[in-house]
């Protein structure tokens, strides 16, 4: 081995590519592998790195022939520009307030549903839970009249003035009604992965069951409910229709409503419209790259489990 | 004073389910439960746009959708039929060729491979950025004049003129699916991908030593095991895109003409733009059946685990 | 149709005495793609010191965000920008406020376009700038243009060649505007007097047979793109097609693109009736729950002036709807004479109806004709059945 | 410290009764060790005591308190789980504290039992780490760390020794005697391991299907099984039953066993003598069958040599085998005849209808004596 | 039917050197079994035979032919899984048939191998039943059956026991045991359990730290272990080692361990005779631990009764513990006072250093002679 102890054996090395310690036919499956998957991750980013550059290029730039896949003159003034000339700072404050908020009330119900419905064999609760999986299928989209009738009439309850259109309120509801049924299997099947032995020795210990909820539980489940919250921001963060049906003014439009603004009858303005996509698709990159873990075991403890 | 304290906790201790499944109940009644009951509720009643009553017509929203107006040539609304056939091409395609690569990806990222993890992350990425960035990354790909497909190929001289994707119908189709197998495979990567780590690695082991294939091996060992997955895979996909209007409308809006109209987009249309929500109601409805019915077809086909006896 | 908003909020609101020093303008789509909009805007703050606080909603979207708003009468809106084809609906619901606009400034206007924006005698819409119809030819593929329907089926196979056809048609993304126009040519409409659908008489069939001829002649593309679509535009420059029948944005483009003197402009060949094009006028309106009245009826005034209307044409390209504006000399020295001559006429021969559940009922219309044009459906029935559809709408609704 | 007692204890999942009839005395300072085979209700009747599961009938009593209607958490118990179930988030110190943090103990106290502990079990170097860093022996004594430091009044312990390895097992085994020596809390352990049951307890209840089959001293019990459930449960290699019918003979009691006949030694003969006619069985430990000349005549089938012992299968006839457990290092091999003879002290009579032992009566009547003498002289 | 040989084989993964040069000839129709702690290396040399992992270094013989660059399936072995890693959505006979067909075997010898294979393992009535509808012990048989119908050159078996419960464990041993007698096929046994390895093997072969500490039939190895880790290993309770240093006396050599002198006996003094001043460990097993009047002086601390012997931790001294295996049922207590001897023909010496026996040599010698004239004799 030592004999051959240069850089690029080294590196093969580090691959799994050394044909010492493997079959030369996965050696052979390895190299094709990653051959495969580089041109697959290659191929996909290229749209983003296409996007992401035009991002920083002049109107100019982006309207001239021959298309150039280096930016000349690399800017940020359309980044500048969308925040200055066009309130983008509301609809990132829309798209954080309506997103957070969601969250939050997707993961305080579905953590505490979650968990009775993994640890309790009440009346009915297979029953509930099988509810709450098939209110997972009903297609959105055709519950669109029905949210909108909701949202635009007066409200029932409360001496709010006005209907919920146009307001991050009514967006904060619609999106619990994605985002809860899934939060609430997340966790069930999260806790399920938790032993029961921790919340009984937390009795054991003096706790109520509240406190050893509280006290035990929870901080266990942390990995579950990160999982379970990012999944919620992400859809939340991302969702269009709803948004495009309920909302109106930049009181409550958020960044991908923002983002389609850039559509005008008949011309799009690419490189803003690429500044304020690349906005609205940051927390999606920078979840993806940090949070992989979370995002993926989120969908596979939601999708996956039974 | 203890005596109460220690009661009060022993109170709250016995409400404990009632207190956790209770608000969730409540909130899902009135999200999904209310919602779906008005739906079907109004797929029953006209509204008429101009005075704004509305009036019981029991199952005419459904004929009106579903079957030809006249009803003397055809049976079905030629309109259904189209969309119909649009929305079985895209979800068809897409979801075909979305699952078979994903399957591929998955088997590759299986693999025992240094740097599985970035590549994980390169994978995902698409599926987690907001659908109408997508589809607008998309139209500017496949742009007429300065997208970057028509630069890459022409630039390269692999194309003389360059082609108006969006401007044609089949090709407009075409640009969609491919949009929607760059954003959902990612989806069927992770599915599959925890189903292939379902395989007890010993069961690969044992179909060694018996002398299996590598066919062999897959068939006999991975898919038993990957069938489950598949079944998840396969029933979101195809919900999601019946259901996916982001990517239709910021792309095409069922454009040119209707050649990309598809459901969603349909009812979007009905009920929205023409304010005809009865009808709009009775597509929901229709929709939510023939999810259903798609989801029990995936079930009797996929269903059960390799454990089951 | 019964107007009854009268009672609504306008002779009591408080709107009406004093000026309300902001209003809020919803406007499709965002402000910057509308330059001229946004030049004119300024200009009006900066005149009357009253704050316009522009919402821009999508353009897909703005229908429906206004229905809402109008459906709980909430005073969220007090002035719009939008097309014609909601007036109809909107003065029939009791939403719109009838414009204060004297004769004077409504007269400037071709009579055609007053009496689309007129309801019992009463403006609902100030025109702001216009789309109609336009033609234009290649002077490297032809000399003398067509004048004829006839002439167009005569000349049109040697205009086509292989990569090339002779003639296009469109408006962008709605072939039903196009079939209007060339219903209009034909001298057909829509609607009689009663609101009953005519378009599937004689002169819709002359319509359903030009175009079937034209198809047949190769002399238009085969494929959907051909019926209506903003690309066929694209089409053009690229050197697609010899002529092409569209509408007045795609000169100034053609001129960007091409230089003045590769482009032909001409009056559209005539149909059995005449040249008439087809009208697609976007304007102000007041909403009927605005609590700014006076505010919005004083925007919408300064907004479709004519100083206001060049203005938008000189920044924007926007095709002014005041036939006078073209002999002004600054319009004059942007835009090549030739053009601002056919763009006038065919502005003061432009034609359009005004109908309710017109989204609607253009929606019936091109559901049935797109597969006509395509030669999937007969192009008799399919207007039999796309009349009958709409029949069938009124009748629901009560018109019929 | 408190004396624990079960009576008549039910308890029923659905259709399954888990437990049914318990009724069990837990002295003061004893361990106490619930053994069974799986699925026998062990697991249950400890979550009884602990106040996990809620009885279904019958009463439990912890000191001179019923306890049915207390929760976990209001009654005074530690309990140690099989998996230990630490808590994955907190350090070992914070695991150790957490019960007394909870019943609102003083910090002083709470660090001076912490650091008590933590020294009795030689764990003070790992109070800092979290459980992952642990092995699984150290996690075991960090389970038990937290149960010491609550003092409670009784330790209850689910198969706390079953996740480790061998030697391991062992060794912490010897340890659990010892703790108990030096604290005397009344214990309650369950395994279903019958050696472990043997080494640990004061006193054993061996149970099976929901029902307590024996209690008693663990020495006690295996050389006087109650039934044949509870001899073939205790030992290994098992005692050997061999079956046949009692009859008469000149000076005594025989049994027929088919392969040879079993001439009944006087000291047993009182037990036999309500069975003539009757199928008894004949239950035999492998170490008390001898190879000796001049005894039965039998073949070796099976030959397995475990170090300390070689456990020997012997074929008796053409059916009957038994076991034999024999000193290493012999030359026997496979297929060599040789003679067998029992240990006459140690034999044991069942009646083969219902398994209940013919001679256990008067044993017991013997060592009730014996310690009654014992207290006497005490 | 074929040998196994293994030269200098050496497996890496990574940093870590699982198997670091194991050489082990395995003959003909053999039972080896490889025994060893956790993270020893066996499951790593089991799978480089089986072919599932390819060797780093050295060479694999399987009959006469080298097989390292062979993958699993292009050599002739059958392989247990500790799990036995069924096809789950086989049925058994499914799960049986599937190495044949793979072979391409011909319908008529499937059917006739499955049957054949299922009678002999009393499986024919499970054949059509599904893996999660069998039992522990019944899923263990199938798994066998699926090597059985093979008839492999060589059968791997990796822990096949272990997932069983005691009793069935037992069983199952005996079981294996005919089955080899029966089929001869050379078998490779892969456990951690000294029991095991003792009972089933003809050869047994301790691992530690990926490398072969001894080979021999397991009654030698057990009594004469080559190093302290062999000595230390095989055995329950494990061998009492007590460290000292040697010194001449008067008639010989004695150990000075602190609590008491050792007096080596005659028969062991050529072990000593180049150790004098150094450290040396007196090993002595429990069982050679015995109670007698006028021995050395001990303190009883601990009583573990184990059912057929009892197990007494002993003080010597201070410091000095060791254990002893006793009859059981004797009145021996806690602090009860005692004198213990060992059986002189059973002790061990190790050096203090390197751990090797001092005494194997002359062993193993005399091992090889008696075999070199049972050989002749035969
Ligand atoms: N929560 C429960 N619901 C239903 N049945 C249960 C429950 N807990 C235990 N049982 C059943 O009660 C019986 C006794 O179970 P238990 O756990 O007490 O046995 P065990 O003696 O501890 O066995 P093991 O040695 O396997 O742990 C079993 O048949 C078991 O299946
Ligand atoms: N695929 C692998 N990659 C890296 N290290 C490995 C791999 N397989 C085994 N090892 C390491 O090699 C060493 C030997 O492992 P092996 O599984 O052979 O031990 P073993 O003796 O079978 O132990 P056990 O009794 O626990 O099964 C261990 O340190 C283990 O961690
Ligand atoms: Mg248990
Ligand atoms: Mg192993």
């Amino acid at each position: 081995m030592s004999t051959k102890d240069s850089p690029v054996n080294r590196f093969a090395d580090r691959l799994g590519l050394n044909a010492d310690d493997a079959w030369p036919s996965v050696v052979r499956e390895r190299l094709v592998a990653y051959g495969l998957l580089l041109l697959y991750v290659i191929v996909i980013w290229f749209p983003i790195y296409y996007i992401f550059i035009t991002s920083l290029k002049t109107q100019g730039e982006v309207l001239s022939l021959p298309i150039t896949f280096v930016p000349h003159d690399p800017t940020v003034q359309n980044y500048v520009d969308i925040f200055r000339n066009r309130p983008f700072e509301a609809y990132t404050i829309n798209s954080l307030i309506v997103a957070s908020t969601t969250t939050l009330i997707c993961v305080t119900l579905g953590t505490m549903t979650g968990y009775t419905f993994s640890r309790y064999n009440f009346l009915g609760n297979k029953a509930l839970l099988l509810s709450i999986v098939a209110a997972r299928m009903i297609p959105p989209i055709a519950l669109i009249v029905p949210f909108f009738q909701i949202m635009s009439s007066p409200p029932l309850i409360g001496g709010l003035t006005g209907n919920l259109t146009d307001t991050r309120v009514a967006l904060i509801l619609t999106y619990t009604f994605f985002n809860l049924p899934f939060a609430v299997w997340i966790m069930k099947n999260y806790f399920d992965g938790v032993p029961e032995s921790l919340d009984e020795q937390a009795q054991v210990d003096g706790c109520s069951t509240w406190e050893a909820f509280v006290k035990v539980v929870l901080p266990v489940a942390k990995p579950g409910i990160a999982a379970t919250a990012i999944l919620a921001f992400i859809f939340s963060w991302n969702e269009f229709i709803f948004a495009l049906v309920l909302t109106r003014s930049e009181a409550s439009q958020t960044l991908p409503i923002a983002v389609s603004l850039f559509v005008a009858d008949d011309f799009i303005d690419w490189s803003h419209l690429a500044a304020g996509g690349m906005i609205a698709a940051l927390p999606g990159i920078l979840f993806g790259l940090f949070f992989q873990r979370y995002i993926v075991s989120g969908l596979t403890q939601g999708a996956v489990k039974e | 004073m203890e005596t109460s304290e220690k009661s009060l906790r022993r109170a709250l201790d016995r409400l404990f389910v009632p207190l956790t499944v209770g608000p969730t109940l409540i909130w899902i009644a009135a999200i999904i439960v209310y919602p779906t009951a008005r739906l079907l509720w109004s797929s029953l009643f006209w509204e008429n746009p101009l005075t704004r009553e509305t009036e019981f017509v029991g199952l005419r929203n459904f004929k009106r959708i579903l079957l030809d107006p006249g009803g003397t040539l055809e049976v079905f609304n030629a309109s259904f039929i189209a969309f119909t056939k649009n929305t079985l091409i895209y979800v068809g395609c897409s979801v075909t060729l979305s699952f078979l690569l994903g399957l591929g990806i998955a088997i590759l990222l299986n693999k025992d491979l240094k740097g599985r993890g970035w590549f994980r992350t390169a994978v995902i990425v698409p599926w987690i950025l907001p659908y109408v960035m997508s589809g607008l990354m998309w139209r500017w790909m496949f742009e007429a004049k300065n997208g970057a497909i028509n630069g890459l190929l022409t630039q390269t001289g692999l194309l003389s003129e360059k082609i108006a994707f969006l401007s044609d119908g089949t090709l407009a189709m075409m640009a969609l699916i491919i949009a929607d197998i760059w954003v959902f495979t990612p989806f069927i990567v992770i599915i599959l991908l925890a189903g292939l780590q379902n395989v007890p690695e010993q069961l690969y082991d044992a179909a060694e030593v018996d002398g299996a294939s590598r066919w062999s091996r897959f068939w006999n060992v991975t898919y038993p095991f990957l069938k489950p997955s598949i079944l998840v895979a396969l029933t979101i996909r195809i919900i999601f895109d019946i259901r996916a209007l982001d990517l239709v409308w910021v792309m095409t809006q069922g454009g040119p003409g209707k050649s990309t109209e598809v459901w969603a987009s349909w009812l979007y249309r009905t009920s929205m733009e023409f304010q005809r929500t009865g009808e709009g109601a009775a597509l929901g409805v229709i929709m939510l059946a023939v999810t259903f019915a798609i989801v029990a077809i995936l079930y009797t086909i996929f269903g059960g685990t390799p454990y089951d006896s | 149709t019964g107007n009854s908003d009268g009672g609504n909020g306008s002779g009591n609101g408080n709107g009406d005495g004093e000026m309300a020093d902001e209003i809020t303008f919803y406007n499709a789509g965002s402000l910057e793609f509308d330059q001229g909009t946004e030049a004119n805007i300024e200009r009006f703050e900066e005149e009357t010191g009253i704050t316009v606080n522009v919402n821009e909603v999508p353009w897909a979207n703005l229908k429906t965000s206004l229905t809402t708003i109008f459906n709980s009468q909430e005073p969220k809106v007090d002035a719009f920008n939008g097309p014609t084809w909601w007036l109809a609906d909107f003065v029939n619901a009791g939403w719109l406020e009838p414009l204060e606009l004297s004769d004077d400034h409504m007269s400037k206007f071709p009579d055609s376009l007053v009496d689309l924006v007129s309801f019992d005698g009463d403006p609902y819409m100030a025109p702001e700038f216009g789309k109609w119809g336009t033609y234009l030819y290649d002077t490297e593929v032809v000399e003398t243009p067509p004048d004829t329907w006839d002439e167009v089926l005569e000349m049109g196979p040697e205009l086509s060649d292989g990569s090339r056809s002779g003639f296009g048609l469109t408006w962008a993304d709605k072939s039903v505007f196009t079939f209007k126009q060339l219903l209009y040519q034909a001298g057909g409409s829509l609607f009689n007097e009663n609101n009953e659908p005519v378009f599937a008489g004689d002169e819709g069939q002359q319509v359903m047979e030009f175009v079937t001829q034209l198809r047949d002649e190769e002399i238009i593309p085969d494929g959907i793109s051909s019926m209506g679509e903003g690309a066929v535009g694209d089409a053009f420059i690229a050197g697609e097609f010899a002529t092409v029948e569209s509408w007045t944005p795609l000169g100034s483009r053609a001129i960007d693109e091409w230089g003045e003197e590769r482009v032909g402009s001409a009056r559209p060949p005539a149909g059995p009736s005449g040249r008439a094009t087809f009208q697609d006028t976007n304007g102000i309106s007041i909403s009927a729950f605005s609590e700014k009245k006076a505010a919005a009826q004083r925007f919408a005034e300064f907004m479709t002036t004519r100083e206001s209307c060049k203005n938008n044409m000189l920044v924007e390209g926007n095709p002014c709807v005041v036939p006078d504006v073209y002999e002004d000399d600054e319009i004059q020295e942007e835009y090549p004479s030739w053009l601002l001559e056919d763009m006038k006429y065919n502005l003061e021969h432009a034609m359009s109806e005004t109908y309710i559940q017109q989204p609607q009922v253009d929606d019936y219309i091109d559901e049935q004709i797109t597969p006509a044009l395509l030669g999937e459906k007969d192009p008799q029935t399919a207007l039999e059945d796309a009349q009958e559809n709409v029949t069938r709408l009124y009748q629901d609704i009560g018109l019929l | 410290m408190a004396k624990v007692r079960l009576d008549d204890l039910v308890k029923r999942f659905d259709d399954i009764v888990a437990v049914d009839g318990v009724s069990l005395e837990i002295p003061d300072e004893s361990f106490t060790v619930l053994v069974g085979p799986s699925g026998c209700g062990k697991t249950t009747t400890l979550r009884l005591i602990a106040g996990l599961e809620r009885a279904s009938d019958g009463t439990i009593k912890i000191g001179d308190e019923v306890v049915n209607d207390q929760r976990a958490y209001e009654r005074d118990i530690a309990m140690v789980f099989q998996n230990y179930a630490l808590y994955p988030h907190k350090t070992v110190r914070g695991n150790m504290r957490f019960g007394l943090e909870q019943q609102g103990a003083d910090e002083e106290t709470i660090q001076e039992r912490v650091e008590d502990a933590a020294n009795l079990l030689q764990i003070d170097e790992l109070l800092d780490r979290k459980p992952a860093e642990l092995s699984g022996g150290q996690q075991q004594r960090v389970a038990l760390g937290r149960a010491i430091v609550r003092n409670p009044d009784v330790f209850l312990m689910d198969e706390p020794l079953s996740n480790l390895d061998a030697k391991l097992r062992v060794q912490m085994r010897a340890e659990l005697n010892k703790l108990h020596d030096k604290l005397s809390t009344t214990t309650v352990y369950v395994t279903h391991d019958q050696v472990e049951a043997m080494t640990l307890g004061d006193q054993i209840a061996v149970m099976n299907d929901g029902k307590v089959q024996q209690v008693g001293p663990p020495t006690f019990v295996y050389s006087n099984p109650r039934n044949m459930f509870v001899a073939d449960f205790l030992g290994s290699p098992s005692m050997n039953f061999l079956e046949g019918t009692v009859h008469r003979t000149d000076d005594g009691y025989a049994i027929d066993l088919g392969a040879f006949e079993h001439e009944v030694p006087d000291e047993f003969e009182w037990a036999l003598e309500g069975a003539v006619g009757d199928d008894v069985v004949l239950g035999v430990r492998p170490e008390d069958v001898t190879l000796r000349p001049d005894g039965l005549p039998a073949t070796v089938n099976v030959v397995e040599p475990q170090g300390e012992k070689t456990v020997l299968e012997l074929g008796l006839g053409n059916e009957t085998t038994m076991k034999a457990s024999v000193e290493p290092g012999g030359p026997i091999q496979v297929d060599d005849r040789v003679s067998v003879e029992f240990d006459r002290r140690s034999l044991h009579y069942f009646d083969a209808a219902s398994g209940e032992s013919l001679t256990f009566e008067r044993a017991e009547n013997e060592a009730t004596a014996e310690s009654a003498e014992e207290e006497q002289v005490a």
